[in-house]
């Protein structure tokens, strides 16, 4: 009992959630901003920018408006932050790592993954700036367009995963990812392509990349949420979103396409994998302009809502 | 239960002090009733379903029973729904308690500990079942046995029944544990926190209240969308936007 | 529906100067519409009557550093009225030059604002990089980027050699392809531009003459409204100005009649340089003005610019006025904002170019 | 703190304020900032949305009387510690509209300022400059 509780506070805090998932997310932010200067023939940023730029907010004043919530202002950024980290590490690197149990499944992972979300909406509300508050409605709706379509993708998954296991459903990682090693990955498996695109669409829409990061629009309502922040909660918000997109996009592996050797270098092969993900989103970024709300809100529920019910539907016929 | 008694009470408690029914007439309450807001916002939390707290571990057991029972739609629906209860229990959260104090709300003060003593011994008991769902698992297992029927998997420390393998104190623990991180960075940058007003962009025309958010300018764009499938026209038609209508 | 304001300004970051806007939103759409003026007021009429007539050249330049050559040649124009000089035609030809030039430049800043505030920083990008070969043209010619001192009383004060108006060709050469096949086409075609600014802050024709618009404003409306044709100065008359117009009259409208006027200003400007007559640049040393008053008009990047001069014989102009285009455009804010959403805003504000330098002084 | 300020001058946020001037040199800002070719982004600057993540502070314009108050409250806005960066002559010293009745400026009467960049308006590679000078400035004070 001791010992599995010590594994899993070290999975939590060091790796792969915590530290080692901060830093990622961090490095991975980094290669994402020097691809986008590259993109535009910049010479862009060192590489490991977002590490200057966190320890710098430690040396700036914490401004609090005198009309905010000041325990809600500090505490939401630490909440969003000890999330990700948790479901940082609940996402197994095949041959390399797997989540310990008492956790949860993949149903915990999904409402860990919408923490960031509520964190931010709690955060530009409780800032008390009007900008602020857009930004949290925007947030919301947002959040409501793009739910629906991941969920589907997610149980699409599952459930196809249990089917051919022999369950009603599967909603274990750990097992959906030993599936797909034995059998090969999901990715090839064009029954679950819709699931895939998805999944695919999700990314930029939760990560806050063009063309959807309305709620922080710096030139509509200047950076919404959070512009009343600075300082070190500033720098916490900053980490939270870079181990977001490590969360989000090591799911994204673990559910398509977690296929990788044993040992040390399954690591690096997730790691390429991530990086990869990682140029794509720099060049969608880089291409694309922003929408407005209700053309995002209506574009999620358009095409990914209508993949989404296609991938369940082919995963329910085909068995 | 034990959440929706106390969201009840806290509703309750606003009524009392402000006699107003209209969120609309709320705002910034959060800094004049700290605990009955911190109340709220653990019980909307905990309904809406965020791990760890209680809420999650009772819609969890329902999301695999729907699964595993081959309910995929009932599943699906279900963890939507809990969604827009988070939407709902947001939108409260910031018309009535934070933002810019209204007028209505400047005059109010925190409850009486008469009314704040029940909401905390809720919340109390929240917290406990939440944290240790064996306090209610294990005597409805003895209950289960005494009638004959086959008792559901449970022990005083352990997690929820099923095949999540999710143990709430499990999962406090690593929150908490790596909430430290941050609050580490907190304590090391040793930043001075200074009050500061919110940004206007320098202007100061207008009143703080007038800049609060009310209720119905939150979610705006989902309300158009849906009244826009429904084919309805909005309330108000801008004579302007008519004129449009006939040159274009 | 409850609503609740919601402060632009006056120092946002969407908005190039100070502007103060009060929004009424409801939700996220715009109900009302409240603009606070004045915050770059610097005084500029009051130390036209504190400085001399020649050093007022060097003050009316700094007005507005988008439209920086369309007031000192309207000032020149009007002090030439009433002196009754004659400006060499090489000078002529030369202040053409230099205002299309400006006008490239401003235009395409505009164009390229637009891309940003829509959150296309690439795009953004793309055509301030392109810009930067009118810039680099202006510092080579004038020696300065933005406030080009072409203008003096009489004639200009610069002048392109046989060997410069080979390296302006070539710079336009390397500008027009750049426009026509990339930056044109982009903003013809590419759906996250189309998608923000089609049918957003419609204003039509009727509203546009009874607001009193100009410019690309007016003549996004399908207007056809240009002072070079409608009254020519300079040269205009000799060029056949095209005057370019879209139907729509909305934001998408406005950005492309400035990137199509950048374009003929280009064509303006090879016209101008292949007929550039030889002879003096200024008809002679510094004038004496006579007591006399009169109005000009040129055509400023933004509209319309009109000035009005009245001197009394002494070397101090006893009234310099001048209304800029932004003057009215600002006003039908109103009209093209009411009904819209909070993100077009900044779209909208930025699609009349506002130059509130200009209109505040 | 050594470790601190070598981490504070590799990441210096922008923030521009424009105090009432012809936007000239605000659209040299503006270039500078953004084109390829001068690109501030290498120096590990970028520009912020908000005042409350700024680090270096550039001002442009002859502080006007209707905008000094706006000024100085975006200013205080600003969290410490924070440099100071006076784009072109008007901030300076009012340039050519230093005699109106008007300007309040120059702004080094109400804020303290660091760094002057002269010009009229001044080129991109005399901002860059100026943005280095203010890095170094920043980078004792972190």
């Amino acid at each position: 009992m001791t010992t599995d509780t010590l594994r899993t506070l070290l999975t939590v805090l060091v790796f792969p959630g915590g530290l080692f998932a901060m830093a990622l997310g961090l490095a991975l932010k980094g290669v994402e901003r020097r691809a986008i200067a590259r993109l535009q023939r910049r010479v862009g940023p060192p590489l490991i920018q977002p590490f200057y730029d966190l320890i710098k907010l430690m040396r700036k004043r914490t401004l609090i408006p005198d009309t905010a919530n000041a325990f809600v202002f500090l505490a939401v950024p630490v909440a969003g932050l000890a999330s990700m980290a948790v479901a940082a590490s609940m996402i197994p690197i095949p041959g390399f790592y797997e989540p310990s149990t008492g956790l949860g499944n993949l149903i915990v992972l999904f409402y860990l993954i919408s923490i960031p979300a509520v964190s931010l909406m709690l955060a530009g509300s409780a800032s008390g700036s009007p900008y602020g508050a857009i930004g949290f409605s925007r947030e919301m709706a947002i959040v409501l367009a793009y739910e629906g379509p991941i969920l589907l993708s997610l149980v699409a998954v599952a459930l196809h995963a249990g089917a051919v296991t022999g369950q009603p459903i599967l909603l274990s990682l750990t097992e959906i990812v030993r599936y797909q090693q034995e059998h090969g990955a999901f990715l090839f498996d064009p029954w679950m392509w819709p699931a895939l695109l998805t999944y695919l669409c999700f990314i930029p829409a939760n990560l806050g990349i063009a063309p959807f990061d309305i709620p922080e629009a710096e030139s509509e309502v200047l950076e919404g949420p959070l512009v009343e922040y600075s300082g070190p909660p500033l720098g916490l918000m900053k980490l939270m979103s870079v181990t977001k997109s490590v969360v989000v996009l090591g799911l994204g592996i673990a559910l398509f396409f977690p296929n990788g050797p044993a040992g040390l270098a399954g690591l690096f092969i997730f790691l390429a994998k991530c990086l990869v993900l990682v140029l794509a989103v720099s060049v969608l970024k880089a291409a694309v302009g922003r929408m407005r709300i209700d053309q995002a809100v209506l574009f999620y529920l358009k095409w990914p809502e209508l993949l989404g019910f296609a991938g369940l539907a082919l995963v329910i016929a085909r068995f | 239960m034990l959440l929706k008694n106390a969201l009840f009470l806290v509703a309750g408690c606003i009524l009392a002090q402000a006699h107003i029914n209209s969120l609309d007439e709320l705002g910034g309450l959060g800094r004049k009733m700290p605990v009955t807001f911190a109340v709220f916002l653990f019980a909307g939390m905990s309904l809406a379903g965020i791990p760890p707290l209680n809420g999650f571990g009772s819609k969890l057991m329902i999301y695999e029973a729907a699964f595993e029972g081959g309910h995929y739609m009932l599943g699906l629906s279900a963890l939507m729904s809990s969604l827009f209860t988070l939407a709902a229990i947001l939108k409260f959260a910031h018309t009535a308690f934070m933002g810019q104090l209204s007028e209505r709300a400047s005059k109010m003060t925190e409850a009486p500990m008469v009314m704040l003593a029940p909401m905390l011994l809720l919340v109390g008991a929240s917290i406990a079942v939440g944290l240790f769902p064996g306090l209610l698992l294990v005597p409805i297992a003895h209950l289960q046995t005494g009638l004959g029927l086959e008792p559901v998997q449970a022990s005083w420390l352990g997690g929820l029944p099923g095949v999540s393998s999710y143990n709430p104190l499990v999962m406090t623990v690593a929150l908490v544990a790596t909430g430290l991180i941050g609050w580490l960075y907190y304590r090391l940058s040793g930043s001075r926190h200074v009050t500061s007003y919110i940004h206007t962009g320098g202007g100061v025309m207008i009143p703080n209240a007038r800049m609060h958010l009310p209720a119905s300018a939150l979610y705006e764009t989902p309300e158009r969308l849906i009244r826009l499938a429904l084919r309805d026209k909005p309330q108000v038609q801008d004579p302007q936007t008519e004129s449009h209508a006939h040159d274009h | 529906m409850k609503s609740f304001d919601m402060p632009v300004g006056p120092l946002h970051l969407s908005l190039e100067e100070p502007m103060y806007f009060r929004i009424d939103v409801e939700g996220e759409e715009v109900a009302g519409i409240e603009i606070t003026a004045g915050h770059v007021h610097r005084g500029i009429e009051y130390l036209t009557a504190k400085r001399n007539i020649y050093q007022n050249l060097a003050l009316i330049e700094r007005v507005c550093s988008l439209c920086s050559n369309s007031h000192p040649q309207a000032y020149c124009m009007g002090l030439e009225k009433i002196a009754g000089i004659e400006v060499p035609e090489r000078a002529q030809y030369l202040r053409v030059i230099a205002d299309e030039i400006k006008r490239a430049a401003s235009n395409m800043f505009n164009v390229a604002i637009l891309a940003h505030i829509v959150g296309f920083e690439s795009l953004f990008m793309h055509v301030m990089e392109a810009r930067e070969i009118m810039q680099d043209t202006k510092e080579t010619v004038f020696g300065n980027r933005m406030d080009l001192a072409a203008n003096v009383i009489g004639g200009v004060k610069f002048d392109i050699a046989e060997d410069r108006i080979a390296y302006v060709i070539a710079q336009l050469n390397k500008l027009e392809p750049i426009l026509v096949k990339e930056i044109i086409p982009l903003y013809e075609t590419n759906s996250s531009i189309l998608s923000r600014t089609r049918g957003v802050g419609l204003i039509n024709r009727d509203q546009c003459i009874d607001y009193g618009l100009m410019g690309p404003v007016a003549r996004g409306s399908g207007y056809a409204y240009d002072v070079r044709t409608a009254a020519p100065y300079a040269v205009y008359d000799r060029l056949d100005v095209e005057v370019i117009t879209y139907p729509d009259g909305d934001v998408w409208s406005r950005a492309m009649v400035r990137l199509k006027e950048v374009v003929e200003a280009i064509r303006l400007m090879r016209l101008c340089l292949r007929e550039l007559p030889e002879g003096p640049l200024t008809a002679g040393p510094l004038p004496f003005i006579p007591a006399g008053e009169a109005i000009t008009k040129v055509e400023a990047p933004r509209g319309e610019l009109i000035y009005y001069l009245k001197t009394d014989g002494t070397d101090i102009p006893a009234r310099v006025k001048w209304r800029v285009p932004t003057y009215m455009n600002w006003d039908a804010l109103e009209v093209m904002m009411v009904g819209g959403r909070i993100s077009d805003i900044p779209l909208i504000v930025n699609s009349i170019d506002p130059c509130i330098s200009c209109t505040e002084r | 703190m050594d470790f601190f300020s070598k981490a504070a001058r590799k990441s210096p946020w922008l923030y521009r304020i424009n105090a009432g001037s012809c936007n000239g040199c605000d659209v040299e800002l503006a270039t500078t900032a953004c084109i390829p070719r001068y690109d501030v982004e290498r120096l590990g600057c970028q520009y912020c949305g908000s005042p409350k993540h700024a680090d270096i502070v550039l001002i442009t314009g002859p502080l006007t009387a209707r905008v000094k108050d706006k000024v100085l409250r975006v200013y205080n806005e600003i969290p410490d510690p924070k440099v100071t960066v006076a784009v072109g002559i008007c901030p300076i010293s009012g340039g050519v509209f230093r005699e109106s009745y008007a300007i309040e400026g120059p702004i080094d009467r109400y804020l303290p300022v660091d760094v002057n960049v002269p010009g009229c308006p001044p080129r991109p590679q005399a901002i860059i400059e100026g943005i280095a000078k203010a890095i170094e400035i920043w980078a004792k004070r972190a």
